[in-house]
């Protein structure tokens, strides 16, 4: 087994989750903003749907997803229309999947963080002439760390692992949609066990090494924080 | 300049209904009890309760209006609230810098002199949480000051303060306000804080406003039925000093009066109070004593105050001075209306002090 | 280039074609996509761009055909699976010892459909059936040890090199034919002409050495 | 189809998905108010050990599941040797999986959510007479209400919708390991599309029916609460 | 019963190392400035700050000991915080519950009673975060008393209540550690607070005790030069009312002092608060005028004070009293050691408020 073929599926791997994350951080922050901090009736409504991507098997929501993104389905058709790219067998294609199936892993979060801060502080920040996005990013923000990080880890290593939803919409081409995990399971499907446990291995210690310091991180201006 | 309001905000059970035209180019008390609207109104005028009706117009600025309120931000107040809300996650130096950066054109008062004035030097690079009550209500000062504003809110923001620091502040406040020209509004519990402050008050009862005018007024003794403290305030006309023997003599509207000058704020106050309880009365001048102010008076009424004691308001060439006297002394010297008598103030009692 | 997909049991094979077709045409680029015959198959009716598909039955390339999705008359069976009775560590291969016995769906996949088929006709004691989505999971269970006994491929057999005395090869006759069938996807030159090769005698050879019979 | 078809599967689904829940919340609390609130030096090596179930395919942590869980494997003789039940092919073993697999989704929200609190009002609590256990169960419980309904959410939906682990170690057997989200990957594979919408549209309804009120509660004591 | 402790705690730059034996049957007042440690002091003999080290002895029991330290919840004390650190998911009613249900043994007073006393009634049915500022003071005054502790800690409690609230409420807890017998230990910065409440005292200064003895002394003007206003503690040895006219007549360390009964409680004080200020002098007695007090007295030093003001410490009976005058009058009256004058001293003034 050569180096690439550890190399190029981490690369897109990590390409992968990077994008995801990033994605779902800004459009999840919004989201979980104004759910937090909304009256309005229909919020549980929006809450139980931002939950829903979590109870279909990962296989099955990329069944259905397949459905829809094709060329023949509507949102293939649409983006076809728009000039936009090809949805399935693609990466864009990977990132819609699992954008739609991490989503929960980092709106919830999200949303308890910002739902704990206590609005003293804002309003504070607002009578120092801090406009309303102004104090998202400096006030809300920097206090709701703790849950950024969670959504960020939960969000990016749902990413890693996931392979039901990418495996059905993305095909496993080698290099464009053939992720780490789909490799993993592929070899274990093909009784290729030293192979599987060396890629398996590698993801582990790669996403242990990385969450160690982001944690360590955390932990050096908890006190700060408290 | 000038604040005027009508607003209308009902949170449970709770209805505040207060209408107002107020000085905004001077410090304006809010005095009430416990409960009775002082905070919840600074919050409606810097514009925090959202559901907050009617309207809010300062100076040519409509803050509020049907249908449309000026977003807090845009409101250039510098609010000090009742809990310190200062930013944990920055340190005591970065909560200024955050006002400051925020803080719009017009002269600046730099950062260093604002943290020496409130006394918060050594506190720079600390986190918030680690300081003591009073170490924080200095900082939420502070920061307040930091941003420049047009007009400040100040929320009880002496309350965990100690006497010394306290009085050392009031100074200091008093200073900024003046020599910075920064109005304010200032709500406290404290009527000798208000009284010394303000220029103008609002007192609030139960979400209504009962009074709104001159301090002088609104504080009046028979004004305020609570079994507080009743005192006079009493305007003052020029101030000469005395320096070897750090007096100053003022000539107020109740005659000339020798105050202790480290008592007085460098600038000539616009008054001075004298609590009724520090007013002695006696049929005849008394040379042989050490109480310096002995004022010829006549007696306009006497008011029942307690038990033990009544309110005597006297006239003084045309200014009003009240004195709290047993009722047996009332009774000795045969106090009644048109009685002449001599109000005796120790000059040491008259320090516009809290 | 060729895309080619390929039911994960037969990808090993596959690959040694591959191998031996882009020896004969040093140009000839070739990818495979191993997967489910049932994934593949609905990625297929999806417009995935794919130039063949080794499916691990008859079915799917038939429907296939039928829908009009594959190009009519390039559907052959490339081989046929061998069913074997594995018992991993034991000395000798022996029905009677099963007490939990693995086998693929017998919907899901046709190596199942042959296992329920044998099992019905040998000489089981009462034993637990434990059912996989795959032939290769089947495998997987017996080899971890959570089945003691499993119905597989015998060319899973041969990929790991596992000891004869282990397996018991199942007879053809107890079962319907796994006949395995590949079809083209586009009619391009050079689609077909690997699907040619895969036809060959030298083909052939590969895929017998491998465990496998031929049609 | 008859309605077996649906409820069996179903019935065990919510059976595994509850108790799964149940567990990992009594073993997430104390574990999460540890990381919480320590400042041990280990924390962050902890941290990343709890986040790690989620960067694998869960097929591929199934494989290796069923490796340790086997009975020739080291936790399978542990368990036989105990006395305990199997634990392949067992529901037993999917709860140990499903465990294993949705932890982060409940340590990591219910952690923020410790870790959100003030300690005044413990404090406060301590010094009226309550005990540790009595001040977490009597303050901290309730007032990371919000973490802990997310903890939940995810946790019992993720285990809904989980299939590679339950598929690996479970063995499919109807009644016993068999989950609606094997039912529904399974149809999806033999190609029976109607059967596969028709169950998939069940675990949707009934997901939704069962967080809308979940959430709607949860808005009722918002105000209250905050 | 005694409370002993010995008791160092380093945070950040700050460091604590106060050592004191305190009579634990009554009220200790701690006073200080702003970051001297006497938040911190109590949340160390609370049991809250886990890193201190050292001793505390309460009675019988040891808090603190070399290795060993009792759980807070196992001290039976009822803290109430600077900032009121109320249940926010509890009602104000299930607040108090909250503490009367994890109370031990011992007579209780009835919730009721407490929510009357500390005026909350109005209030037992909201969320704590709707209050207004000093309603939660007393609503933490409130769960304090309803955990039926064995010593009430208070960190100025009274801070952010009103002043008419605040002198009933002094009234209330000074009833409530008498007749209840809970002894207390009271933080504050408002010296007249502590001089009325206290028998004791503790001065902090920069994380060390200054000073531990009896209030009076702890408090008295010579030991403080912090410019905060100086007075005179001066016991109380018998009583005796005057109903008609609403006065008393005190036998004290001075002599006979006549003062409104309404402003002494109930129970007859240990002591009375006398301000320097408040104080006048003369050379002979003052027929005419309503000043009830008039105390023989002779002079015995006389301190710099300020610029304008010298502190007079006055022999009456062998009791001490101080009497803050200007400069000048302690001039023009040739004021000096031996010299014989009358203390002038407005019964009014002797009210022991805040
Ligand atoms: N959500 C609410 N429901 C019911 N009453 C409320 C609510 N919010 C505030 N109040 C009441 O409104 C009244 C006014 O509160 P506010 O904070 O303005 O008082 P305040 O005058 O500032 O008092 P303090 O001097 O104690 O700070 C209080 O009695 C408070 O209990
Ligand atoms: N983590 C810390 N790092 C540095 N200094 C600290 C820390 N925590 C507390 N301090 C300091 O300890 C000192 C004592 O604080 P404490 O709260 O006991 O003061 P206090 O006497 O109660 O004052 P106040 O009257 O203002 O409430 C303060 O100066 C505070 O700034
Ligand atoms: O739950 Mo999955 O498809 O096994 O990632
Ligand atoms: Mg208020
Ligand atoms: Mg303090």
């Amino acid at each position: 087994m050569n180096v690439s073929e550890i190399w190029i599926p981490l690369a897109l791997t990590l390409k992968l989750a990077a994008v995801t994350t990033a994605l779902l951080l800004l459009l999840c922050a919004p989201l979980a903003w104004w759910l937090a901090h909304t009256r309005s009736r229909f919020k549980p409504f929006l809450e139980a749907i931002v939950a829903l991507p979590l109870v279909l098997p990962p296989s099955v929501l990329g069944f259905y997803l397949l459905v829809c993104l094709a060329p023949s389905g509507p949102i293939g058709q649409l983006s076809a229309a728009l000039g936009g790219p090809a949805l399935v067998f693609s990466f864009p294609g990977l990132v819609i999947g699992s954008l739609l199936y991490s989503l929960p892993f980092v709106a919830q979060p999200l949303q308890n963080a910002f739902a704990s801060l206590s609005s003293e502080q804002r309003e504070a920040a607002a009578t120092l002439g801090a406009s309303p996005l102004d104090r998202f990013f400096s006030i809300a923000l920097p206090q709701a760390k703790g849950g950024i990080l969670t959504a960020t880890v939960l969000g990016f290593a749902h990413t890693l692992g996931e392979f039901g939803v990418v495996l059905m919409i993305g095909g496993s081409i080698p290099g464009e949609t053939r992720t780490l995990s789909i490799a993993i399971y592929e070899s274990v499907e093909m009784l290729e066990y030293g192979k599987a446990h060396l890629l398996a291995g590698t993801v582990l210690a790669l996403s242990f090494l990385l969450l160690v310091p982001i944690y360590a991180l955390n932990r050096s201006n908890r006190f700060f924080q408290r | 300049m000038k604040i005027s309001f009508d607003l209308q905000l009902r949170k449970g059970d709770f209805y505040l209904a207060a209408k107002a035209d107020l000085p905004a180019d001077s410090v304006t008390a809010i005095v009430g009890h416990s409960g009775a609207g002082k905070s919840t109104l600074l919050r409606c005028l810097a514009g925090l309760e959202k559901t907050a009706l009617g309207s809010i117009q300062v100076g040519e600025e409509a803050w509020l209006k049907e249908g449309h309120s000026l977003a807090p931000h845009f409101r250039r107040i510098g609010y000090v609230f009742q809990h310190a809300a200062l930013f944990h996650h920055l340190s005591v130096a970065q909560n200024l810098n955050y006002a400051r950066k925020r803080s719009l054109d017009g002269e600046l008062f730099p950062l260093e002199e604002i943290a020496q004035v409130t006394r918060i030097q050594h506190l720079l690079e600390r986190n918030p949480q680690s300081l003591s009550g009073g170490e924080r209500q200095r900082v939420a000062i502070a920061r307040a000051i930091a941003s420049n504003p047009q007009i400040l809110f100040l929320d009880e923001p002496l309350s965990a303060v100690d006497e010394t620091a306290r009085s050392q502040l009031l100074d200091e406040l008093e200073r900024i306000f003046r020599s910075f020209q920064i109005p304010a509004l200032y709500v406290t519990h404290n009527l000798v804080e208000a009284a010394r402050l303000s220029s103008h008050a609002l007192r609030l009862e139960n979400g209504r406003i009962t009074s709104n005018a001159v301090t002088r007024q609104v504080l009046t003794p028979t004004q305020i039925a609570d079994g507080s403290d009743p005192f006079s305030i009493v305007e003052i006309r020029s101030r000469r000093d005395l320096p070897e023997e750090g007096l100053a003599e003022l000539d107020t509207a109740i005659g000339p009066l020798l105050v202790s000058a480290a008592n007085l704020p460098r600038e000539l106050p616009k008054c001075i109070l004298i609590r009724g309880r520090d007013v002695g009365l006696s049929l005849s001048l008394l040379p042989e004593t050490s109480i310096l102010n002995q004022i010829s008076a006549t007696v306009r009424s006497v008011h029942e105050h307690s038990a033990s004691q009544v309110l005597v308001q006297l006239s003084c060439q045309g200014g009003t001075l009240y004195a709290l006297v047993t009722r047996r002394s009332a009774q000795r010297l045969l106090l009644a209306p048109q009685r002449p008598v001599y109000a005796l103030v120790k000059s040491v009692t008259l320090q516009a002090e809290a | 280039s060729l895309r080619i997909a390929v039911a994960s049991n037969f990808h090993q094979t596959l690959s040694k074609i591959a191998a031996a077709y882009q020896g004969e045409h040093p140009e000839a680029e070739l990818v495979l996509i191993p997967g489910s015959s049932g994934k593949l198959y609905a990625q297929i009716a999806k417009g995935a761009a794919f130039d063949a598909f080794f499916s691990a039955d008859v079915e799917r390339p038939k429907k296939l055909e039928e829908l009009k999705i594959a190009p009519p008359e390039t559907r052959f069976t490339f081989a046929l699976g061998v069913l074997a009775f594995w018992q991993p560590g034991s000395q000798a291969a022996a029905f009677s010892q099963t007490q939990t016995l693995a086998r693929a769906n017998a919907q899901l996949a046709p190596f199942g459909a042959a296992a329920a088929e044998a099992t019905e006709r040998l000489p089981f004691p009462p034993h637990r059936t434990v059912t996989a989505v795959s032939v290769a999971q089947a495998f997987t269970f017996a080899q971890s040890g959570a089945a003691d006994s499993a119905f597989v491929s015998y060319s899973q057999l041969r990929q790991l090199g596992i000891a004869e005395r282990e397996y018991i090869l199942v007879a053809p006759d107890l079962h319907a034919p796994i006949a395995q069938q590949a079809i083209a996807l586009n009619t391009r030159a050079e689609t077909l002409a690997f699907l040619k090769f895969c036809q060959s005698p030298h083909a052939q050879a590969i895929i017998v050495a491998d465990g496998y019979r031929t049609p």
